[in-house]
């Protein structure tokens, strides 16, 4: 039986139900009609398909919570500016991806050597059409991720180039590693490295600590806000413009990780779809329980209840859960869930200790509580719980739950070979952009807000008090209507005299 | 003519209008102002981290009478618009030259 | 042939397909070889898992509608604090439905007794996870309808105990009777009660109902919100403050109510695809007419188009085809939804006029029109319906079809029934609550809004009257930038002096 | 075999799954049992009716998207109104498509001509329900997309009649040519006009088109909002009021799309599902073009990076490969979504240019790049392309690939024919409401904001100018609280006095 | 010097602004106001509930100017803020001790 | 005693007051306005289309002093916001004849 076939992840994985039906189905009908059997593997093969889109879609849903999260934790006068960049980011994303990156990622040509993948450029030739979409979905998430490290103060041209880097080649490469099938720390090559290979079942290294790194070195080289570290050490809080945004990006997010996570079984059918609902309430427990955390943390150690904690803990609950939502029970969703709360908690204020200034905790959130999510894999998966999910060596799993050290130190390898990689890569791209087109608007555009430089706009012309509000720029007496209105003219309205 | 401009407590602007408009001044302009003086200010915290804000919100109300209704002005609002704690806010009168009344170009006391 | 099995619903009819086909294939390949029998009962099972969970997706998402219309009817001042609470009701529900909620709703073990299960506590030896995602979102949905009904006055701990309670006990007994395969009102069971037994397909009654009657009761121990009554019986309206969140949530709402009526059948297989295509559209009539109903109503009786109202309808018509989604024919949906408005709309005046404060409208939408919609059932299902729902007696259906008054009654029964447990229950919790914690925030507190206090939060710092807005409380002197940045400082922005 | 039966399109096809595999199996099985047979036939029907139910959802789900972008693109003052539009159309739509609409596009009774349907009124007799509620979604989408072209002067009881007469006859007609099995357009038909008929597989021109041709009438006879276009001839911008709510829009389109393109495959089954994969591909890649260029174009044109041009930039790409999404390849997938984006980028500028006055830009949005994406099928489609897609003479293809100009002929009549039919009808309408009820509010109104008088209502009561906001009402004495609350009376909050 | 505080319609300030400027007075402050007068107040309403709101939007407008100059200033702003309805508003001049221009220093009438 | 209105950029605010608490001026009440001016405004654009704002974000800062105080805070004020650039804005100094503090009724320099 094709038990490792089954199993066998990102890309291929997307086969498995159809293999594995295959070869039952083949050996049944061996000297029959194969018509039924065509219907039937059609179908298996239809299932499986449209649970990878319905999950991409999801996923590609994502982008629309980390705007709506981003831009309610930045000032009215920043808006517009991140909302570009998480425009940006999926839409370049989507066609750098289809250019380069998962050729590097996936890329089956030009013999891989574990490092990157080559073959596939442009999708010449190609036909896995449901797999790359729902990879692009992943590429997207990491790239915006960094967007809210480096709100505020980041140039849109710099962004710009960051996002064709690491939707090209930071982030296909670690995906190569990790999830392709001859990656050096996947678990789904031949000889996995040890135990079961580094096991991040849905990317809280592979996605989430990609791009938390990534904004940790540009936040680093960008520099804080203007104010927001004075000049006596004081620490200075910058509240965002939009709670309610907030929330909805937050809910927005909780939604799309039902695609996330469930969706990275990559298939249904050969029991998948059981996996998928373990999957899915593994997620939820973790959300949950970092939610509560977070509230409880706050008002104990705030004195009141942390409407931005709250959402970050959940947060942290989501990217906690990602690399072990398969392999670990759902007791376990809720330690590691309630863990990766406290991580971002404390993780927030450990990046504003060391003065660094990352404006709505992308860092701690996806970062930090990625790195636990990997190491928590080692920690809490169950040995019914690697079988389930395919991993190759199920004697090797959660040190706590009598597993032994290995998957975690393999964890530990595999994270720090992630971190590494990232950090480095990241480090050289901003630190090229910064030297030579400058990552950062000059001092004065930055307390006017970037909305009005860099795109000519007001998020809120009607609101705040930077918008044209009810006072009109239009000449009262140049005025008129459109000729087929005919009204006599009263008053202008609040529109600004055109210079184009 | 008296130009009366008091900086008082938004929760409070309710009584002194009804006040003013049983005394027979219903003409007033308000506005939202912030203020800052003795009252501290709110302390809120964003993500986990505490600031001050420093100014408070407070209502700018501008009334302007003849001078002889002044003082009936000033009671009226002193007496709707204290609350005994600090913070209460200020009165401010000053001379007016004229008044006018734009839709019919009144002038004067006529024109309040 | 299992016919009856397969309309099992909850939470067994998950299988239903699945037993369905195991039926009819093991029949036909008795002497055969299993093999391509398996893989079509492992892809039947997978086709029904996947369609409970992405409808379970959709329910949970419904939790960012409810967020946003909730938010959208109250006041600037209290809007972190209302989407903190409907933040931490789905996550403390997700914990508590966890821990206990399945238990009491659908646990097998311990000998049932009709009134409520047991088993199955923390999901310890369970393996049916789509089943219980699905349930959980309904949980939740339940829960943080009482959120709107005791917006802007209720404390933040308050109700913390109380979404504990409502999802670990109030509304999982609540399921155990009206859906789970022994409860003494379901029509699951054995032998049920009388007709069909109580008829609510999706939850008009369970989940509705069941919001809206806690909610009633905690609005009445909690009075009303300062100036919303008079002194002299006026009634002051009281607006909300942004009808576009209002708005947005109302369209999610409706989007995740596909997953809530539709997602109802609990499979796809055996039938069930075309019921849940029925459903559907039953639904989409149901709202739609529930809208044009509200509008004509409110241009006719206010001499405007009320837009808060419209809202409000569209809701009013969609819980009043909950329960009966499946069982009646189009046109009968159009009728329950538009009458479901209009239930909406009294109820509304009749909740004002007893002096009973809802800010959002929950009693009315949620408790009334879900009475309506169970009532409905009995009025308008027609034979076929009930048949097609697969429900035991089909000679029983809608008095104003001719199929008696026999189903209509039971309906009754069931409501009221249902009504009660939750109203004495619900009363209890909040006088508990009221007579220890407190329910209510201090009047200064409360004219103050709920979000400085109970969050330390403007959720709009830079639009509304209470923000720091441009105006900052950094001292200019004692502000410096990080180092890394260089940039002169020439004004500090808008970040308050931290204390921390 | 009813071969031809798998690739007719709207609404057969989605029996098309089951009619391949029905073919395959039964000669297969023909002297066997049916048994298994029975139970996959019920599971690929199963399957592709799920398919078409989820992407039906997400079609609805773009109306919050159309209302969000449409709102944002708004004055604060005209937001309320602008979503009661929004959501009456979908609502009233529902009604009248249920009533009226689908006899005319689909109805299959009383000999169709090839110019309308007629059958199945109000829906008796009848149950596809998955077809028809996934084609209402799409007249819902045209039917909103008008709304924005007529924003913040057209009268809501105009709108109201519009709604209705587009959703029940201008809309469907153009459904009944182009998608119905004997439209004279329709590459369904037993014999195509010529080359493979008119190819829309999702529909730039159906629905796209429709809409925005529809606008531009109701725009020309409606005339330019006060101050939009000056006396000597200047054009004035006249800015919306929140870009967030415009970008969250953005982005719920882009999902919902997902539905819209994709789910127009119409099953899963017999292959489809690799269709379905592709045109997501294609759908995303269209997107990301269209906005990349967008910024680029602004930036090089405007010297800012504009952030409503780069939704419409994305809203651009996506109308225009909507029609060839199945047919091209992805990198002309790429093409025809940036060229689609210059078309809106232009076309905003050329609406200007002769002085029509379309706030969100829908007719270029919508009737430009729909018109481009209707002839980019002639000119990019793939011969195996159009293989795939299941067109009937792949002989024919895109001129630009080598397969000859009939296609782009056939393509050029069938939307000429489409733009003529909805100008000439939709002008009639609105000149006919011009002159009867007055499709216009007056000046004062207009410039007061139609919220104040059409609803009575300010969509931000806290935020806004024309807000009580922190000003109230209530007269302090007559302010009471509820008995049960006893709090004694401090402070009014912000209701206003009650008059009813 | 005078201060000229006008309390005009929202909808009168671009023709306002205009002529002022044509006359040789760029420089003016606005800011939104409530005010409340004789002109009755709006009726909205709430999930089908009327309620009055008292206070209506206005412009406040500030302009200093040297004393000769106040009347023209005065009959511009008359001239173009009046409709002839209730609610048109009023303005009030004071004196003003003196004008200090913040960038150069510059005191009294060359500072305005 | 002195009414001292002064019309400054936003971002000079901070400055400026911690300036006046500095002297011991505590009590200042603050307001968002828009400025024309010789500053000329912003160019905006929406949907690629130009268009002029032509009101500046300024603040209107009030503070109420006595006589003698008078030039010492329009010093402080004059040193904190002045950037040397256009647009830096005025000070209005006029006279006040009273000065109530709600809470108390304290009147005239007791009461500032
Ligand atoms: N000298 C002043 N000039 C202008 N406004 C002042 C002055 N002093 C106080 N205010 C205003 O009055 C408000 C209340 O003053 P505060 O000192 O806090 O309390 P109290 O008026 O009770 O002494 C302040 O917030 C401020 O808006
Ligand atoms: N005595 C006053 N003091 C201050 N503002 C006033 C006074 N009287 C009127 N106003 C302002 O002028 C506006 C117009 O006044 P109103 O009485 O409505 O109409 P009119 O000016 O046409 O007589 C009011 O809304 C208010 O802002
Ligand atoms: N005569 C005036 N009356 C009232 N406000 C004025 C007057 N002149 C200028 N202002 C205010 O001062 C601000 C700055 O004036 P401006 O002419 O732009 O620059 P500067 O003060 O450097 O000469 C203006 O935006 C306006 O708010």
């Amino acid at each position: 039986m094709p038990r490792r076939l089954t199993r066998l992840r990102r890309p291929l994985a997307v086969l498995s139900g159809a293999l594995f039906a295959l070869a039952l189905v083949s050996s049944a009908f061996a000297q029959e009609e194969p018509a039924g059997d065509e219907a039937l593997l059609d179908l298996i093969h239809a299932v499986d398909t449209a649970w990878l889109l319905l999950c991409a879609f999801l996923v590609f849903f994502m982008q629309a919570g980390f705007a709506m999260v981003t831009a309610g934790f930045v000032r009215a006068k920043n808006t517009a500016n991140i909302l570009m960049k998480n425009m940006i980011d999926a839409c370049v994303g989507a066609v750098s991806f289809w250019m380069v990156g998962w050729a590097i990622a996936y890329g089956m040509g030009g013999g891989s050597n574990g490092l990157f993948g080559s073959g596939d450029w442009f999708l010449v030739g190609f036909d896995d059409y449901a797999s790359w979409i729902f990879q692009f979905a992943f590429a997207a998430a990491a790239a915006t991720i960094v967007a809210g490290a480096l709100a505020e103060r980041l140039k849109f041209s710099a962004y710009l180039i960051y996002t064709v880097v690491i939707t090209a080649l930071i982030y296909p490469v670690v995906v190569h590693w990790a999830w392709s099938a001859n990656g050096w720390l996947s678990p789904f090559k031949e000889d996995v490295l040890f135990a079961n290979g580094y096991v991040d079942f849905a990317g809280s290294g592979v996605v989430h600590t990609v791009g938390g790194v990534a904004g940790l070195m540009g936040a680093i080289l960008l520099g804080a806000r203007r104010g927001k570290f004075g000049r006596d050490g004081e620490i200075n809080a910058i509240p965002g413009h939009n709670i309610s945004l907030a929330v909805l990006g937050m809910f927005i997010l909780w939604f799309g990780w039902y695609g996330f996570n469930p969706g990275s079984t990559l298939g249904l059918s050969g029991g998948l779809a059981d996996l998928a609902a373990l999957v899915a309430v593994n997620t939820t427990l973790a959300a949950g329980a970092g939610a509560f955390v977070a509230v409880v943390a706050s008002k104990l150690l705030t004195s009141r209840y942390d409407a931005g904690l709250t959402i970050n803990g959940v947060l942290g609950g989501l990217v906690g859960i990602t690399a072990g939502c398969a392999t670990v029970d759902p007791w376990a969703a809720v330690v590691i869930g309630s863990v990766g709360s406290l991580v971002v908690f404390f993780g927030v204020r450990l990046i504003d200790n060391v003065r660094v200034d990352d404006p709505v905790g992308a860092v701690s959130v996806h970062g930090m509580a990625g790195i636990w999510g990997v190491l928590a894999v080692g920690l809490f998966s169950s040995q019914a719980g690697m079988e389930r999910a395919g991993y190759s060596d199920p004697s090797s799993y959660g040190l706590l739950l009598g597993g032994g050290a290995e998957q975690l130190g393999m964890q530990a390898i595999g994270i720090a070979a992630i971190v590494g990689w990232t950090a480095v890569t990241a480090f050289i791209l901003f630190a090229a952009i910064k030297f030579t087109i400058g990552m950062r608007v000059g001092p004065e555009e930055e307390d006017r807000g970037l909305d009005l430089d860099e795109h000519g706009i007001d998020a809120y012309p009607d609101f705040g008090p930077t918008g044209p509000g009810i006072f009109t720029g239009v000449g009262a007496p140049g005025t008129a209507e459109f000729a087929l209105q005919g009204h006599e003219a009263l008053s202008p309205g609040r529109p600004g005299v055109s210079q184009g | 003519m008296k130009r009366i401009e008091a900086i008082i407590r938004p929760a409070r602007l309710a009584y002194v209008k009804d006040a003013l408009e049983e005394l027979g001044y219903p003409g007033i302009t308000v506005a939202e102002v912030k203020g800052h003086g003795k009252q501290k200010g709110i302390t809120e915290q964003w993500r986990g981290r505490q600031y001050k804000v420093d100014y408070l919100s407070k209502v700018w109300l501008l009334i302007v009478v003849d001078d002889g209704d002044a003082e009936k002005v000033i009671e009226a609002i002193l007496d709707n618009a204290a609350t005994g704690e600090i913070g209460d806010g200020k009165i401010f009168v000053s001379e007016v030259q004229d008044v006018i009344r734009v839709r019919t170009r009144e002038r004067g006391v006529a024109a309040i």
